[in-house]
């Protein structure tokens, strides 16, 4: 008892955070589907779900319950154990892996590691085992050939997005996550300017890391229904999603850990540009205001006043940012609350990034992923990591203005690219020459 | 207190589920155990402040190589694995030697306290004294041990040719 | 920290439950896999040792044996697929000829 | 993991890495193979060694039916088998039929008739390029493809009262006469077309992604669609010019101007820009055809019972799936004798498995998909 008591006394602030994690990201992870369903319903033409609260505000709640109490189906011939464990293992190793990350300043979960961004990459990495283990178990071709083509996708993908990291570590000199930010302040300038390469390989690699579309082979819907989920139903399916969502998140977290400059906001340094602080109440009140707009057009007066309390509800936590500016005791919290805002903003920005791909690109084939993965990205990867390597050099050893050489090596690494684009054009042009000689005189 | 718990957590994990890996007839059973068993052991060294090795455990041998016996276990048909005739007596003569060299082994431990005092004594720097792993870990691998790194990055270089040249379909090779 | 001899006894206990995996199972794949373990109850004394005298040659000893472990996995995976496709088993007794 | 026998036939063939051939059951209920369709693809880990459709899923006996139903009775059936595009059977129907009475449709019939085949035609098109670009994972297209299929159907309502299975012609001519505002809004839809066919130019046609899934994909060269049968599109984009409107002027055809696209590869690519010309092609048609419909009646001579001379007629139309052709036996009483329907999805399916071979199983959706089959049409 007296040791359980000891461990609460040390531990509960992060018991209390993890708490919150596993409690809060099913539900982000509901909203950032019901948001994607928005997003893709306006740049479809039409409106999306909006039968459950207004706007369909409620949907990941209905569709949380209606996951929930649906019959839980275990094929006859899958492998029990391993059919039940697979889908916990994907959740449980997104959910674990975010304990390491940085929201905030001081707003986390585990203790500063000195292994923070490996932890975080390492940890969510388990959870394509639990998809592979899935598929195994299912007992299905689809499943099995998803899960095939995961863990193929996995090996690729994951080289050239962790070759990605290194840029941005190289530059960094840490592996500690509030390290890394803390670089990027000092330096002036998020990693994203200073290796642009390495962010846009770790945007592919990531997108592809998480199957999102144009990468989501492993359960392309029109080929293998739903790859690995195939024979997945009720909650089990559910956690596949949330695991999948929330390793987007996750993902994102990494990036713009590393190359967005964290929870700093635009301009940390720069002092008369201070009103930016002013910005989150202000957005978040603007939230609220549309919403009171809104209300006034619903048709329904239970939307009118669900409306309204989620105007309330962004007036409240816009009176929450203002206070610390208002109350001098409280001024201790306002580094952390307007870095949970920029964290979050970025976070919403990247992911935006996945959906709107997901909604314009046609999806790639197998060989095409591996050929992109193989032939583009890795070497890519690698010669961005020499280059960054070599601008430290120049810079540490000769004494070169960092940004020229900063400059110059990245623009080596985008002539590298390039090159590789052509190659690969030239390799595809050359394969299709084989095949028939044609051009389409009526192409327009 | 806490430090024994969490101990005797992980390394109750990681034997109960080495011995259901080694006694699972199901082969993707026994990957499914010795994964547990390998995320047990890097709880371990997480307990021995071993940060870097602790995720370099999860990476590289449960990301990597424990899928890569996951995806062999998956083109090998289960089926024809499974069902074979064991060879008894060489099982009992392997039980026998296993036994042997275990009680030698516990028996060393037992008489511990007739060995070098050294090799029991307590950590030489507290926990919280400890230089951070990872850049320690860096040092010493950069710097002392960076002969014996790179020839580790040939060794590797070799196993992936060699790897692909295994696997390698004769059909395909024959093909090109 | 526990004491020492905890950790020298849990890495016996692996070492042997591997031992007995390579000598009674005949699929190889598993035979394989308790060759990982071995190697991991190896890690463990080194870490342990390296935690006591406060050294990190033994972590390094550690990640040195985790990438000889890496090749090893992926040879011995890459000779039972090859021996797979030329014999459709994965039974060690059945490997008994030098040359196929 | 498959049945044995199919194992044994196929031990010989070694695969890559040494695993079992697969047998993968794509269907009959499957996302992508557009409606019941079965198709058993051999699989060497992901390549296809074969494939094997089975149909029958959606076998209604249409064929059978007709000999059971009067002429005029039997001329709704028709509109079920392609059911994306009722009005182009409903036409080779209504025409053999004519063809058989050896009675004309009134012009202005027949210039109805072919504006409204036409704009079916896009609508089968549109569906066809939303489903394909589904399948091949683009997931926008779909919709903005039904936006402007929305737009036909609503002057297919406006006309005739129905949306999917039209009825719309009847045998001599047509029942409803042209309602008010119908070129106008012919017209104005064709107005709109012409941006809209540009934003899926802008979403597909550049894309290199839809470039190198479909490029490539799928090759039929000319002599293999004629050996198969293969008709319509997928003829078309081997560079073999034969299109029905053109070969054989039915309808008002031959009042207009317009080119057949053709393609040179026969691939996936080919298929999917023949289409698309196509659909421009159709709204230049219709664009032409609504300046001048001619004035008069719009039901020729016929009586209320048909009675066909004893005597057997065979009559095709380039339905936008391909030539869609009704043989009509007469034993001079009011019944068919024998309706036998050649169906351009059924005979364009034969070639599925010509094309599969040796690609990928991603590839199999983008090939089904590209020869746009219906079920309906398939299995009748």
């Amino acid at each position: 008892m007296t040791v359980l008591l000891q461990f609460l006394e040390t531990w509960w602030v992060q018991l209390v955070c993890g708490v919150v994690i596993v409690a809060v990201v099913p539900l982000i992870a509901g909203y950032v589907v019901l948001v994607e369903r928005k997003l893709m319903a306006d740049m479809q033409a039409r409106l999306g779900p909006m039968r459950v609260g207004p706007h369909g505000l409620l949907q990941p709640i209905a569709d949380a319950l209606k996951l929930l109490i649906k019959e839980d189906i275990i094929p006859r011939d899958a492998d029990a154990l391993i059919f039940w464990l697979a889908p916990v293992l994907s959740m449980t190793a997104a959910l674990t892996s975010m304990g390491a990350i940085y929201f905030g300043p001081s707003f986390r979960v585990a203790e500063d590691i000195n292994i923070g961004i490996l932890f975080i990459i390492g940890v969510s990495s388990l959870g394509f085992l639990g998809i592979i283990l899935g598929g195994w178990a299912s007992n299905s071709h689809y499943s099995i050939i998803g899960a095939v083509r995961s863990t193929a996708q996995l090996v690729s993908y994951e080289t050239a997005g962790g070759l990605a990291i290194i840029s941005a570590l190289l530059l960094s000199g840490t592996l500690r996550v509030s390290a890394i930010v803390d670089a990027q302040a000092s330096n002036h300038m998020w990693f994203i300017f200073m290796a642009p390469v390495g962010f846009f390989t770790y945007l592919v690699a990531s997108i592809a890391e998480t199957n999102r579309a144009p990468f989501d082979l492993p359960e392309a819907e029109s080929e293998l229904v739903a790859g690995y989920m195939t024979e997945y139903s009720g909650f089990r399916w559910a956690l596949y999603f949330l695991g999948e969502y929330a390793n987007m998140i996750v993902v994102a977290s990494i990036a713009t850990t590393l190359f967005l400059g964290g929870w700093l906001r635009p301009f940390p340094n720069v002092h008369w540009l201070n009103w930016i602080d002013l910005l989150p109440p202000l957005v978040i009140a603007a939230v609220g205001a549309y919403c009171v707009y809104r209300a006034g057009k619903q048709p329904v007066k239970v939307q009118v006043w669900f409306m309204w309390a989620v105007a309330l509800s962004c007036f409240a936590i816009a009176v929450l940012y203002v206070l610390p500016w208002l109350v001098q005791p409280l001024r201790f919290a306002l580094p952390g609350l307007n870095g949970a805002f920029w964290f979050l903003l970025k976070i919403s920005g990247y992911i935006y990034i996945f959906m709107w791909l997901r909604f314009t690109l046609p999806r790639y084939r197998f060989d095409q992923l591996m050929h992109l993965g193989w032939y583009i990205l890795i070497p890519l990867a690698i010669v961005n990591v020499f280059a960054v390597g070599v601008a430290l050099l120049l810079e540490a050893e000769f004494g070169w203005n960092r940004w020229i050489a900063m400059i110059v090596t990245t623009a080596c690494t985008l002539a590298v690219s390039i090159y590789l684009v052509r190659l690969q054009d030239k390799r595809s042009a050359a394969a299709s020459s084989a095949t028939a000689v044609t051009s389409d005189s009526y192409a327009g | 207190m806490l430090d024994s718990i969490l101990f005797y957590f992980f390394a109750g994990v990681a034997v109960l589920s080495a011995a259901l890996m080694v006694t699972r007839r199901n082969i993707m059973h026994s990957a499914v155990f010795l994964v547990t068993t390998l995320l047990a052991i890097a709880g371990i060294f997480l307990q021995l402040r071993a940060e870097f090795l602790f995720i370099t455990q999860i990476i590289v041998y449960v990301g990597g190589i424990m899928v890569l016996f996951i995806f062999v276990i998956m083109l090998v048909r289960l089926d024809v694995a499974l069902h074979r005739v064991r060879f008894r007596l060489q099982k009992f003569v392997a039980s026998l030697v296993v036994l042997a060299l275990a009680l030698e082994l516990v028996v060393i431990l037992a008489l511990a306290d007739k060995l070098p005092a050294s090799l029991f004594m307590k950590e030489s720097v507290a926990a919280n004294h400890l230089p951070p792993n990872s850049e320690a870990l860096a040092g010493s691998l950069f710097s002392s041990y960076l002969l014996p790194f790179e020839i580790a990055s040939v060794l590797l270089l070799v196993a992936m040719v060699g790897a692909v040249v295994m696997a390698k379909s004769r059909r395909r090779s024959e093909e090109s | 920290m526990m004491s020492p001899a905890h950790y020298l006894f849990l890495s016996l206990a692996l070492f042997l439950i591997g031992c007995i995996g390579v000598v009674t199972r005949r699929n190889v794949i598993v035979v394989l896999m308790s060759i990982e373990l071995i190697l991991n109850a190896v890690n463990i004394n080194l870490v342990l040792f390296s935690r006591i005298y406060g050294d990190v040659a033994g972590q390094v000893f550690a990640l040195f044996i985790i990438a000889d472990a890496a090749a090893e996995a992926a040879i011995g995976l890459g000779i039972i697929i090859a021996f797979f496709r030329n014999r459709e088993t994965v039974e060690a007794d059945e490997m008994d000829l030098l040359k196929w | 993991m498959s049945d044995t026998s199919f194992q044994n036939a196929t031990r010989s063939n070694e695969t890559l890495l040494g695993a079992d051939e697969l047998v993968l059951n794509m269907g009959p209920q499957h996302p992508s193979t557009h409606g019941v369709l079965r198709v058993k693809l051999k699989l060497d880990g992901e390549r296809v060694r074969g494939a094997e459709c089975v149909i029958g899923y959606l076998h209604r006996g249409v064929e059978k039916i007709a000999e059971n139903r009067s002429y005029q009775q039997f001329a709704p059936y028709v509109d079920r088998m392609d059911y994306v595009a009722a009005v182009s059977n409903g036409l080779g129907y209504c025409e053999a039929v004519e063809k058989l009475l050896q009675v004309e449709a009134p012009p202005r019939a027949k210039v109805i008739r072919t504006i409204l085949t036409e704009l079916q035609r896009i609508t089968s098109h549109l569906v066809w390029l939303g489903t394909h670009a589904l399948d091949i994972g683009a997931l926008t297209p779909l919709f903005y493809c039904f936006r402007e299929r929305e737009e036909i159907l609503k002057i297919f309502e406006k006309y005739c009262g129905a949306r999917l299975t039209t009825h719309a012609f009847r045998i001599g001519g047509l029942q409803y006469e042209a309602y008010d505002g119908f070129e106008q809004d012919v017209a104005r839809f064709c107005q709109d077309f012409e941006r809209r066919i540009q934003d899926y130019v802008d979403l597909l046609t550049g894309n290199s992604i839809w470039i190198g899934r479909t490029r490539n994909v799928g090759i039929l060269s000319a002599a293999d669609c004629i050996a198969l049968g293969a008709t319509g599109p997928v003829l078309r984009a081997s560079g073999v010019k034969w299109d029905l409107r053109k070969a054989q002027p039915y309808a008002a055809y031959d009042r207009y101007q317009f080119e057949i696209p053709t393609g040179t590869n026969g691939d996936t690519y080919d298929r999917y820009m023949v289409r698309m010309e196509e659909m421009r092609q159709s709204r230049l048609i219709c664009l032409q055809a609504i300046e001048s419909i001619p004035e008069g009646a719009i039901f020729g001579k016929v009586g209320k019972v048909i009675k066909p001379p004893v005597g057997e007629i065979y009559h095709s139309i380039e339905a936008p799936k391909g030539i869609l052709g009704y043989y009509i036996v007469s034993d001079g009483t009011t019944q068919p004798y024998r309706v036998r329907i050649r169906p351009p999805s059924f005979v364009n399916l034969q070639a599925l498995d010509k094309m599969v071979r040796g690609h990928l199983v991603a590839d199999v959706v983008a090939i089904i998909g590209t020869l746009d089959i219906v079920l309906g049409e398939v299995d009748r």
